[in-house]
């Protein structure tokens, strides 16, 4: 898989006292962060601690207040068409469309951008997800399922960063550990996987770095 | 793999919006047989065949615009659901693409709609339709109908993800719609004869309807990228 | 955090105004008791619509300031959506402006139907300018509702001012539609007075005092209402140097 | 004057309307004024 080489060396996420408000209320105050590419980054710490909206500032969701931000090689402000470009996000939603079977959902997205066959047929065997599965309205399938199709997305979409809003909630832990079987293949394959969890024992088996967040800030940071 | 024109993306939309309406089924399950419903409640309330044949233009295209506030929030509740309109914000889709696609798979629908309700307006109110009026109906209610799916998508985006859009999007959407509900009944009326009026009243409707059509769906796909997308 | 020194922030309670909206808010007052004066007891009664054409002295000038603040919201959308700058500021011009409009399209309504009551011998009619006015009213009504939605202050600017002018393109096709229906329609019209009345002398002299005074009067209350809408926008923006030390402390703490 | 209730009404209701809308604006105004520095008041 070819992950955005064109962007050379330059940082996954390179972060500088970036706030971020929602409606008002700093979400990020001030927050500081590097990312270099291959990484798979656990983002950890008490609920509010501004890991969602950490990771919606690195899809360019959610613009800045203050501070400034590059991703993937674009700036977040002035750049953000490249930034989406090259950043896949599955949040606690999927963002599939429940009618739609697995192959029409990825062939949507794949359209959307330009992608072909091959490419929705090579990220559905990667995920497992060939076969009967792909035929069935993605309404019927099970969490775990879904969350597959999702991450299928980001193949399709070749996203370089993957930011995931808790991966893990909502599925078993045969499930669990299939998430973390394809994030670390994704890493391995050049991608950079910045996820959000609560999982702290997870974290250290999966992880190359996991960053703590509270109060909108990082506040431990360790490999 | 280089990304596709905007005529492709609206193409694109325009096939999964209608894909999902054939496999959810919410217009022939749930939406027609509201609208119906409606035209059998104003039997009720207006009580009468001769004020029924004479207001069936204007009460076909009340339980139109009321349908259309339905559709119009399912269509874009189907891009809410599972975060699917982050998605395409991420996947850095173009915009006004997406707004050609869902309003022309809204114009389809909604004629399909209006199908139904002039069969019912036939079959229950007693208007009959006549040779020389079919050209005005058709043309009056295409143009109509773009016009309403315009002004619906564009406010309906707007709307989306918002806390109280179901109260917020008839505000918004219902005066600026008020010259389709005119215009479209008053060139109905003209194609049935309706009162005793001519065909040929009706044609000045299709000018007001057309323009208005083109001014929303221009001014539409022009605006919902900004009004999306930030 | 530091401490500034009480010199630096010296907040005046003086509020929104300044000398030049005094002298102005002097002005209009004079202008306003003018217009009574000559609208209730110098001018004469019309010909055919009697004392009734006095309501037209606060009537028309209301309708000409709210047409005037709708304008306003208009150009100040456009100067914000494609000025180089997206200035804040026009947003709130704008918004202000809008809700000016609104409250004087409401006056121009009663006022308007409590003439027509008197002249037509009812509340309303399905003229053009009138049904126009009505959905523009309810049309802005729902522009300050969209000001209303969540969303930070960009959002909130870019969403009304595209609203804003896309309220624009509805007046002249609402218009259009309502006159054309009215036309189809003459035989409706059985009551022959329109709104056009012939004035003259101190009639328009009359007129003429109201619409300065309300001219006046929009200038004074766009300068206040915006400046409130910039305090209010400031006060959430003065918060947040507290709301991000806090926010801070917070993640200190939890350590 | 004949009407006169339908009058005096529409400039009451007109003057009464201009009032209360000045009287609130000027009211929230001075109320926030206090807490913002006159540095930051740009008509200032």
């Amino acid at each position: 898989m070819d992950f955005h080489a064109e962007i050379g060396e330059s940082p996954a996420v390179a972060l500088q006292d970036a706030v971020a408000l929602i409606s008002d209320f700093p979400a990020l105050a001030g927050l500081d962060l590097t990312v270099a590419r291959g990484e798979i980054i656990m983002l950890t710490g008490p609920n509010g601690a501004g890991k969602t909206t950490l990771l919606r500032v690195c899809a360019g969701l959610t613009p800045l207040a203050r501070g400034n931000g590059q991703v993937m090689g674009a700036d977040i402000a002035t750049g953000r068409e490249e930034v989406r470009r090259r950043v896949g996000m599955v949040a606690h939603s999927n963002g599939l469309y429940d009618e739609l079977t697995v192959r029409e959902n990825l062939e949507f997205w794949g359209a959307l951008i330009g992608a072909g066959d091959d490419e929705v047929r090579q990220a559905m065997s990667m995920m497992g997800l060939d076969g009967r599965l792909a035929t069935v309205p993605v309404r019927g399938l099970s969490a775990g399922q879904r969350r597959r199709t999702a991450f299928a997305i980001l193949v399709v979409r070749r996203a370089g960063l993957w930011l995931l809003d808790e991966p893990h909630a909502g599925l078993d832990s045969n499930a669990r550990d299939e998430v973390d079987e394809i994030l670390k293949h994704a890493a391995s394959s050049g991608a950079t996987v910045m996820l959000s969890s609560h999982e702290h024992d997870r974290a250290q088996k999966l992880a190359t770095r996991e960053v703590r967040l509270a109060g909108g800030v990082v506040v431990g940071d360790g490999q | 793999m280089s990304s596709p024109n905007r005529l492709r993306v609206a193409q694109i939309v325009f096939a999964k919006d209608l894909r999902i309406e054939r496999r959810s089924k919410v217009l022939t399950s749930q939406i027609m047989p509201f609208a119906v419903v409606t035209l059998v409640l104003f039997a009720f309330a207006l009580d009468g065949d001769v004020i029924l044949q004479r207001t069936a233009p204007g009460l076909v295209w009340l339980a139109m615009l009321f349908s259309s506030m339905i559709i119009v929030q399912r269509s874009f509740a189907v891009e809410t659901a599972d975060g699917a309109l982050d998605a395409l914000r991420v996947a850095g889709a173009d915009m006004s693409a997406v707004f050609l696609g869902k309003w022309l798979a809204l114009v389809v629908q909604l004629l399909l709609l209006e199908l139904v309700l002039l069969v019912g307006a036939v079959v229950m109110y007693g208007i009959e339709l006549r040779g020389s009026g079919i050209v005005l109906l058709v043309t009056s209610s295409i143009s109509a109908t773009c016009g309403l799916s315009a002004v619906s998508t564009i406010y309906a985006g707007l709307a989306s993800g918002v806390r109280g859009r179901e109260s917020l999007l008839p505000l918004l959407v219902l005066p600026v719609a008020s010259p389709v509900l005119i215009g479209a009944t008053r060139a109905a009326e003209a194609s049935f004869g309706t009162g005793g009026t001519v065909t040929s009243e009706g044609w000045p409707w299709l000018g007001v309807l057309s323009v208005f059509a083109v001014v929303f769906g221009f001014g539409g796909s022009l605006a919902f990228g900004p009004l999306i997308d930030d | 955090m530091t401490i500034d020194t009480p010199t630096s922030t010296t907040a005046s309670t003086r509020g929104t105004s300044t000398p030049a909206t005094r002298v102005l808010g002097i002005l209009t007052i004079a202008m306003t008791l003018w217009l009574g004066v000559f609208g209730l007891l110098l001018s004469p009664a019309d010909r055919d619509q009697g004392d009734a054409v006095r309501i037209m002295y606060v009537h028309v000038p209301s309708v000409w300031l709210a047409y005037l603040a709708f304008i306003v919201t208009a150009l100040a959308s456009g100067v914000h959506l494609f000025g180089k700058r997206h200035s804040l500021q026009a947003d709130r011009v704008a918004g202000a402006s809008a809700e000016i409009g609104v409250v004087f399209m409401a006056v121009t309504l009663v006022t308007g139907m409590l003439w027509g009551r008197i002249t037509w011998g009812v509340y309303w009619q399905w003229d053009a300018r009138l049904t126009t006015t009505a959905l523009l009213f309810i049309s802005y009504v729902g522009y300050l509702a969209v000001r209303g939605l969540e969303g930070s202050r960009e959002q909130r600017a870019r969403r009304s001012a595209i609203v804003g002018l896309l309220a624009v393109l509805e007046v002249p096709l609402v218009h259009w539609s309502v006159k054309l229906w009215r036309s189809l329609h003459q035989e409706a019209t059985v009551l022959g007075t329109d709104l056009d009345v012939s004035l003259d002398g101190l009639m328009l002299f009359s007129l003429f005092v109201g619409v300065v005074a309300f001219t006046l009067l929009f200038v004074w209350l766009l300068l206040h209402r915006s400046r409130m809408l910039t305090m209010i926008d400031l006060s959430a923006e003065s918060g947040l140097d507290r709301a991000l030390a806090q926010r801070r402390a917070e993640g200190g703490a939890s350590i | 004057m004949t009407n006169a209730g339908f009058i005096l009404g529409s400039y009451a209701l007109t003057f009464g309307s201009i009032l209360i809308f000045a009287w609130r604006t000027v009211k929230v105004g001075k109320r926030l004024s206090a807490d913002i520095s006159d540095e930051d008041k740009p008509w200032l």
